[in-house]
């Protein structure tokens, strides 16, 4: 049976991941039909969801599991997967289990986590800090420090692409790294308006200003291409979640060799548990909601876990797969996550509207250069404050 | 001057007979309860200056406009609410309105084919169209293939095949060069007198008005001002609208006042008396302002005696018109134009002696503008 | 004799109206029925579906605190006002020159009108690339020795609405070019003729006497412009994606990325209200008197 | 201007007047300060429209080292159709890597019958406001052309509501009714202006002829407004060909638009961007509208003129 | 016909003078080696049909068209290659060409101000013109609140205001109806009395041609045919076409054949023969085709004897036009109109007897249409 899936895994390390996906579930006899749209999930999303709502839904989809497909849940457009999730106890080959909480609404189970994606890492060119002469910094502020000296050497010390959402996630990660999981999670758990405006995050503020005077001059748009002023060496690190990872990958360079991966900036070492998941709208069509199920099924298969994994360089939702082949930086992250270093990531916490709003604010202030430091970390409490 | 009322003519089975017709665009009336009979074969032509309802009151026959009011008959039928096509008749058009893209041929044949007419019968009337018209060597062409003549023959054509009734004309020569203009005058006054159809022709050609009618009805302001033969109205224009607009160059008015002296009836404008003896009143006249008319052709310059009337007068221009010649005056203040044939012109600025007999004048109420 | 009672008027012209149905429908229920309902879902706080939970102003309070929305409006008003000028200008100039009896005038204006053929898409897509400060413009000069030079409108916060602008003007201004081409074919040479024997020099002549003439011609051209300038969106997701930061951001990016990428949709509503109601004010009135009632010449 | 006249002395008769004076045409120089001035600035604003097409074409034809190399303008060294090749046949958006050709025919299935459907509604409409003017149809035509205004964002949901409910969501037909009521504003509008152009009295002698709504229309209307269709379909294919915000939100993957097929090409960057595939996808994706406006540059132009100007 | 030479007449001092002028567009050759001078003061009308060239002749004039060829003249001054505002001319266009968004009063004041005159001397000269055409409550008006003829009132105010040598006309009064067209010509004729200024005049219609002209040239594809003052182009048409081209209604011509009988000649055709004994041969005849020309007033109905013609023909149509009548007969088989005064009209159908004096006629050869 045809199904229709539609994501927005376009670049080169994702396609080859999605390929993974593809490949497996054709073996079950049925078809991928894939529904790629290039952009990100900010451009694929609406998309998604205006078929969904329009009544001409697509056999499955990607989203961030989490809040974005929240209320498609809640007005009962997606099928209801807790027959499946018991019959092949997926509450005990997921790991870690509050994966599945992002899946889970009044007690049923909505999607099919398929990764874990943090956003912690900070990658580093080898390359262009042996240009600046400079050793390759262990940490964040290290990697401050020696801007200067890329700077001298031509070098761009930090990339960061014009798309907003990368700008807030770079914030978001200084504030894990700089400020700890507990202001973290203060900030955007607690929702603590008054927190927010204090000395705690002034200190993260003050980093972003840094990175934002690193970032300086970036002329790209698309993640990946500021990646690729990292894997040439034009640019000496990116933050950028492990996805990252396919591009170095694709490039065919290697950890510890070429580029050096920093899990929590160096400072603070935690994954957050964001992800992709896929999702099943409640289909009409019989013949259909099988072949959904067998896709449910392929997509948590330990074979195809690790096949997608690798390629797309994020971690696998379950402990109990062999991941030989894992490159360096893929050990750290199954390292932490091993020692049970887990945190939730925004796309748990907060609503579209209000990661909208912080997007909004941080590609701002990333290309603002006149933007003070105090206005940003106001207009930042603000949104906490209204925040839901 | 007053408004008068529309004439109404009660005419023995009428082919056309629009009673009370009224229509208004919005709050703006442009035709007033007008009553008009047409008789069978009669040729009555619409007269008056533009934007005087001609073709509204047309296209109102025709079915092309909703009345606000009123009936319209055509052959006894009542056909106020009828669609155009079935109100048996054929309409012309200024500009021609010829289909462009189709031949001459197919322009005849369209409302036929239309209507579902058998193709031999089609054949059969548009070869005879094509005979009276003497069209038939254009059929194949494209209308922008003719000249302005020949679109215009092949637009009655149009009407001439629909084998209607009654043919409606709304200045069909008017975007005609004036010597084509002439011919195809005297074309539609040999095709009337062929067909003995019913035609009612719009114009503001008073040539046109004069040549071809029957009747005559002209009009100013959506009110029929008078209808009649046309020399009927030449000479006796029922008020100075009428006579003013009817002639050309126009009839002289010299402002005055009508005066009984010694028992006869005079009318005065500043030292000139013109007697009133030979003048047929239309009612019993009293004394009061009043408007004197007479045609310039029908003031001769004095070669003699034997008018009732002669003065002097002052020439300001004389302009040749090669047949005759038209010499505009001074009479007392007043303007005063005389036509006479080229042989005998006086020259610019000379004094010149005019006479006229006032039996082929008209004299009007100063007020009211009508007949006295 | 028979009736002569008019007859039921919803009858007469009975195909005409049939006809009209797609039109009547689409005024009513998608224009008028479409912007309703938007209206109405702006007073509440959906998010991701549209829900009746009413919320009074709120979304609207919101709206106008929001500084992208704020940066929205100002981006807009620039480059329409710009636009809105050189479009007329630039348009009026080239058809201005192309009439002066010119040879190759065919080539000229093909190449003047075909951008309008492409989409904004292409648009941005082409002027990003040339704009760009390392392998554009700037690149050029600079590679040619000019190493000062600076002209990175994309990149640079305070001109980067100006970078569209151009973009916008490559694209359109074809159009308007050939609109007023049109207006200037149908001014009567006798004018031109006049103003000769009077002694009238050119550029006053096309400024006191035929500008003023083309009134309706300009019209059309504002229509057409003023149009494309309110629902400005393709060529800015194209060109920058509202960056630098959030530098060229307009409304309807604003009101799309709200609806969608936000999933607040009654934000997004708040925010095509407030587009629709400022269109509505300077166009009803317009249109209602160029169009309204009036009478057939 | 050139003083030649020589003055005469009084009283010279015709016979004797001056055989030397100016004669004939007056001179003019092919390069005379207007002419220069004029071509001039006609040659310049020729070549900053020609600049982007040139850039797009001359990229699209150079391998990607080159391009990297720098100069946008430089001729390509080695003129190369591969991008142009990918750009059609193989380009990736996610798994599917059949570049813009399956786009392109998509984009043939919806701009053919948008188009027909969106000038057959537009021109009747045309016709009957301009025609048949009924009470209450001015009413609604304002309320059309107000609705050009609208961003079409306002509309969006809306739309999506109403497709749902007739069952259309996602379809084609649902896209080609969206094309046709984005398209009914401008284009009624155009309609209506040609159509009241014409000599009204064509209409009234076909009445009297018989035909009635559909008669006039098609018979006498429709063969004489060949420009101001010619105006209609180049606005419409362009339009629709161009469009990527309802091929975006109304369609399904494999029925995507060229338009959204390239911007995902565009936009799915695969470690560099390709520039000279992007340009060979773009230059495909505007040739279409291209074609056909080149085709019909002088009608349209004169179209314009009846249908646009005396509004 | 053949074409003739342009004819080429000297007068001293003449005002306007063009020399071999000739002005093609492209391979197209609209006017030919044309000469004319043009006397200080005189009243020249450019006469012909559509097309022949007229509007042109007045642009090359004007200088709004560049010549091919030749010279002109205006005051003794070759201003061949001037500009138009240098030539001292004004003009005065059919369309009227005011500036639409102008009140009267910038429209006559536009060129002046340009040209940088004094305030003061501007509304001296504004002054003077609106008090010669009378449009002084005007001034403050738009060009769209005016009437037609008040419209070429401003018009021609415009050339007034420049204090010009030559006016140029280009039908002005043909966009007017017939009774604003024959007041504002006698207006014309008035203003020419009283400035004396150099005015050439086109237009088609023979009436202004004929009322308004100290010369009229006819012209016929880019050539003057004759040029002579109206009644000797009235009465003595050195062509064909000149002499169909005056008159309304037209000339009657009648194809035949010259011949000499009894040494006496005639025109003869079927068994018509009419006698040219009074007739003033322009040449010494030679027998052969011919074709006799008579003007419709020039022929009586045969009340009586004393005509050297007289023949009798049959009534086609008879067309009354208030002031006189148009009879249209058939003389043999060939067409023939006669006009009258009102009172002696024959009914239709009728065979009535004709008589004319051949002294009146013209005869043309069939060849070449020249006047024998
Ligand atoms: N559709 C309309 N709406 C409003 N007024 C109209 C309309 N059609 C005609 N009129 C008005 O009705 C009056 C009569 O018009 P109509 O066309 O009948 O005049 P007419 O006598 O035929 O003039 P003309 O000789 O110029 O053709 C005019 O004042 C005109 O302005
Ligand atoms: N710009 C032009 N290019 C080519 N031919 C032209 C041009 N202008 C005029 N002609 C031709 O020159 C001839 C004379 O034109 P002109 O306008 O002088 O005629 P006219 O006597 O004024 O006619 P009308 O009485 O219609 O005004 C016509 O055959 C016309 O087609
Ligand atoms: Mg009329
Ligand atoms: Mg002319």
């Amino acid at each position: 049976t045809d199904l229709e899936v539609t994501h927005w895994w376009t670049s080169g390390g994702e396609a080859a991941a999605v390929a993974e996906f593809a490949k497996a579930f054709d073996a079950t006899g049925n078809r991928w039909v894939d529904g790629a749209i290039a952009g990100s999930g900010g451009t694929a999303r609406p998309i998604m969801i205006s078929r969904i709502t329009g009544g001409d839904p697509m056999g499955a989809t990607q989203f961030n599991h989490g809040r974005q497909a929240e209320e498609l849940v809640e007005a009962g457009l997606m099928r209801d997967l807790t027959d499946l999730a018991t019959r092949d106890k997926w509450t005990e080959i997921v790991q870690p289990k509050s994966l599945l909480d992002g899946c889970t609404l009044d007690g049923k189970i909505y999607c099919v986590p398929v990764n874990i994606h943090s956003w912690q890492w900070l990658w580093l060119s080898n390359a262009a800090f042996e240009k600046a002469g400079v050793p390759v910094p262990k940490n964040w502020n290290e990697y401050v420090a020696a801007a200067p000296a890329l700077e001298k050497a031509g070098i761009q010390p930090l990339a960061v692409g014009g798309q907003p959402w990368q700008a807030s996630g770079a914030f978001d990660v200084l504030l894990t790294a700089v400020g700890g999981t507990d202001t973290f999670l203060k900030v955007y758990r607690d929702k603590d308006a008054e927190f927010a405006a204090g000395p705690e995050v002034a200190k993260v503020f003050k980093a972003a200003d840094d990175a934002r005077k690193m970032a300086k001059n970036t002329n790209v748009q698309d993640w990946n291409q500021a990646t690729n002023l990292v894997i040439t060496g034009k640019a000496g690190g990116q933050i950028m979640g492990d996805w990252a990872q396919g591009e170095f990958q694709v490039a065919g360079q290697t950890a510890g060799k070429d580029y050096t991966c920093l899990p929590g900036l160096g400072l603070n070492e935690v994954i957050a548990t964001g992800g992709d998941a896929f999702y099943f709208p409640l289909l009409q069509d019989a013949e259909k909601s099988k072949a959904q199920e067998a896709l449910a099924e392929t997509l948590l298969d330990p074979k195809t876990q690790v096949a997608f994994n690798l390629k797309k360089g994020s971690l696998p939702v379950r402990g109990d797969v062999d991941l030989e082949a894992a490159n360096d930086c893929m050990k750290k992250g199954l390292d932490i996550l091993a020692k049970g270093s887990v945190m939730p990531w925004t796309d748990q916490l907060l609503s579209q509207d209000t990661q909208k709003q912080k997007e909004d604010l941080f590609s701002e202030f990333f290309a603002k250069p006149d933007m003070t430091v105090e206005e940003a970390q106001k207009r930042f409490a603000d949104i906490v404050a209204s925040a839901d | 001057m007053t408004r008068i009322e529309n004439p109404s003519v009660s005419i023995q089975n009428p082919s056309v007979s629009i009673q009370d017709l009224s229509l208004n665009f919005g709050a703006i009336s442009v035709l007033e309860t007008l009553n008009i009979d047409v008789a069978e074969g009669e040729f009555i032509v619409l007269l008056g200056p533009s934007g005087c309802g001609k073709s509204t009151l047309l296209n109102c026959i025709a079915g092309l406009l909703d009345v606000s009011d009123g009936r319209i008959f055509i052959k006894g039928k009542n056909v106020t609410w009828e669609e155009p096509k079935d109100r048996g008749i054929g309409m012309v058009f200024q500009s021609y309105a010829l289909y462009p893209q189709m031949t001459v041929e197919k322009n005849l044949s369209f409302g036929l084919r239309v209507a579902g007419i058998a193709k031999d019968e089609i054949a059969k009337r548009i070869a005879r169209a094509a005979e009276i018209l003497q069209i038939e060597p254009l059929l194949q062409r494209k209308p922008s293939a003719l000249s302005g003549g020949q679109r215009q023959r092949v637009a009655i054509g149009r009407a001439l095949v629909r084998d209607v009734d009654v043919f409606l004309f709304d200045e069909p020569l008017s975007n005609l060069d004036a010597k084509l203009r002439a011919e195809l005058r005297v074309e539609i006054k040999l095709l009337h007198s062929k067909l003995q159809n019913t035609m009612i022709y719009v114009t503001h050609d008073q040539i046109e008005a004069m040549t071809l009618a029957d009747r005559i009805a002209v009009m100013k302001g959506g009110v029929i001002q008078q209808l009649d033969a046309p020399q009927t109205i030449y000479n006796r224009p029922v008020n100075r609208f009428v006579a003013g607009f009817l002639g050309s160059p126009a009839m002289n008015f010299l402002d005055g006042r009508l005066e009984k002296d010694d028992g006869n009836w005079h009318f005065a404008f500043e030292d000139v008396r013109i007697p009133l003896a030979t003048y047929a009143f239309e009612k019993q006249p009293v004394p009061g302002a009043a408007v004197f008319g007479i045609r310039p052709e029908h003031v001769a310059f004095n070669s003699g005696a034997g008018w009732p009337f002669t003065a002097t007068a002052n020439v300001v221009v004389v302009e040749p018109m090669g047949s005759d010649t038209l010499v505009w005056l001074k009479l007392g203040n007043q303007n005063f134009t005389v036509r006479v044939t080229s042989e005998r012109t006086p020259n610019n600025a000379d004094t010149v002696s005019i006479g006229f007999d006032p039996m082929r004048a008209s004299l009007f109420d100063a007020a009211t503008g009508n007949r006295l | 004799m028979s009736k002569s009672e008019r007859p039921n008027q919803l009858f007469r012209n009975l195909n005409a109206k049939v006809a009209s149905i797609p039109m009547v429908l689409t005024a009513l229920v998608i224009f008028v029925g479409g912007s309703a309902w938007t209206v109405l879902y702006s007073f509440t706080n959906s998010k991701l579906l549209p829900r009746l939970n009413f919320v009074g102003l709120d979304q609207y309070y919101r709206l106008w605190s929001t500084p992208r929305w704020l940066i929205s409006i100002e981006n807009l008003l620039v480059y329409g006002v710009l636009s809105l000028v050189f479009s007329l200008v630039i348009g009026f100039m080239l058809a201005a020159l192309l009439d002066q009896k010119i040879r190759f005038e065919d080539t000229f204006r093909t190449i003047f009108l075909y951008p309008f053929a492409l989409s904004f898409i292409v648009t941005g897509l082409v002027w990003q690339w040339l704009l760009n400060p390392e392998f554009g413009i700037q690149g050029v000069v600079r590679g040619l020795g000019w190493e000062s030079f600076n002209f990175d409108p994309l990149y640079n916060s305070s001109i980067v609405i100006y970078g569209i602008t151009i973009a916008a003007l490559w694209q359109g201004t074809g159009l308007i070019m050939c609109l007023m081409l049109a207006g200037l074919r149908g001014i009567d040479e006798d004018i031109w003729k006049a103003a000769r024997v009077d002694g009238i020099p050119m550029w006053k002549t096309y400024l006191f006497i035929i500008i003023p003439m083309m009134r309706p011609v300009f019209v059309t051209a504002l229509v057409i412009i003023a149009a494309g300038i309110v629902k400005v969106y393709d060529l800015v997701v194209a060109q920058t994606s509202g960056g630098p930061g959030i530098a060229s951001e307009v409304p309807a990016k604003y009101v799309y990325d709200y609806m969608f990428f936000a999933q607040n949709l009654g934000q997004g509503f708040a925010a095509s209200t407030m587009m629709l109601l400022s269109v509505l004010i300077v166009i009803v009135p317009w249109a209602y008197l160029e169009f309204g009632g009036r009478k057939r010449v | 201007m050139s003083d030649h006249a020589v003055s005469l002395p009084a009283g010279t008769g015709s016979i004797g007047l001056e055989a030397s004076g100016p004669r004939g045409p007056k001179p003019r120089h092919v390069f005379s300060r207007r002419n220069i001035f004029l071509y001039g600035t006609l040659i310049v604003v020729a070549l900053y429209y020609l600049l982007p097409l040139y850039v797009m074409v001359v990229t699209s034809l150079k391998g990607m080292p080159e391009i990297r190399l720098g100069n946008i303008f430089s001729p390509p060294l080695e003129i190369t159709f591969e991008p142009w090749v990918k750009a059609w046949s193989s380009a990736c958006t996610g798994l599917n890597c059949d570049g813009l050709s399956r786009g392109f025919w998509n984009s043939v299935r919806i701009t053919v019958p948008s188009v027909i459907l969106s000038i057959a509604i537009a021109s009747v409409n045309g016709y009957a406001l301009a025609n048949w003017r009924f009470k209450g149809a001015d009413t609604f035509f304002v309320i059309l052309i107000v609705g050009a205004f609208i961003p079409y964002q306002v509309m969006i949901y809306p739309i999506v509501i109403i497709l749902r409910e007739i069952g259309l969501y996602g379809s084609l037909s649902g896209l080609v009714i969206v094309h046709s009521i984005f398209g009914m504003p401008i284009l009624t509008l155009l309609f209506r202006n040609y159509f009241s152009s014409m000599p009204e009295e064509l209409f009234r002698a076909a009445r009297v002829d018989g035909a009635g709504f559909w008669g006039i229309y098609f018979r006498i209307m429709l063969p004489m407004s060949l420009p101001i269709f010619v105006v209609a379909i180049i606005i419409q294919v362009t339009g629709i060909w161009n469009d990527f915000l309802f091929g975006v939100v109304y369609t399904r993957p494999d029925t995507y638009p060229m338009t959204v097929q390239l911007n995902n090409i565009v936009n799915s960057v695969q470690g560099v961007k390709e520039y000279n595939v992007n340009m060979a996808a773009t230059i495909l994706t505007g040739l279409v509208p291209l074609v056909v406006y080149f085709i019909s540059g002088k009608l349209f132009v004169r179209g314009i003129a009846a249908g646009a100007v005396k509004g």
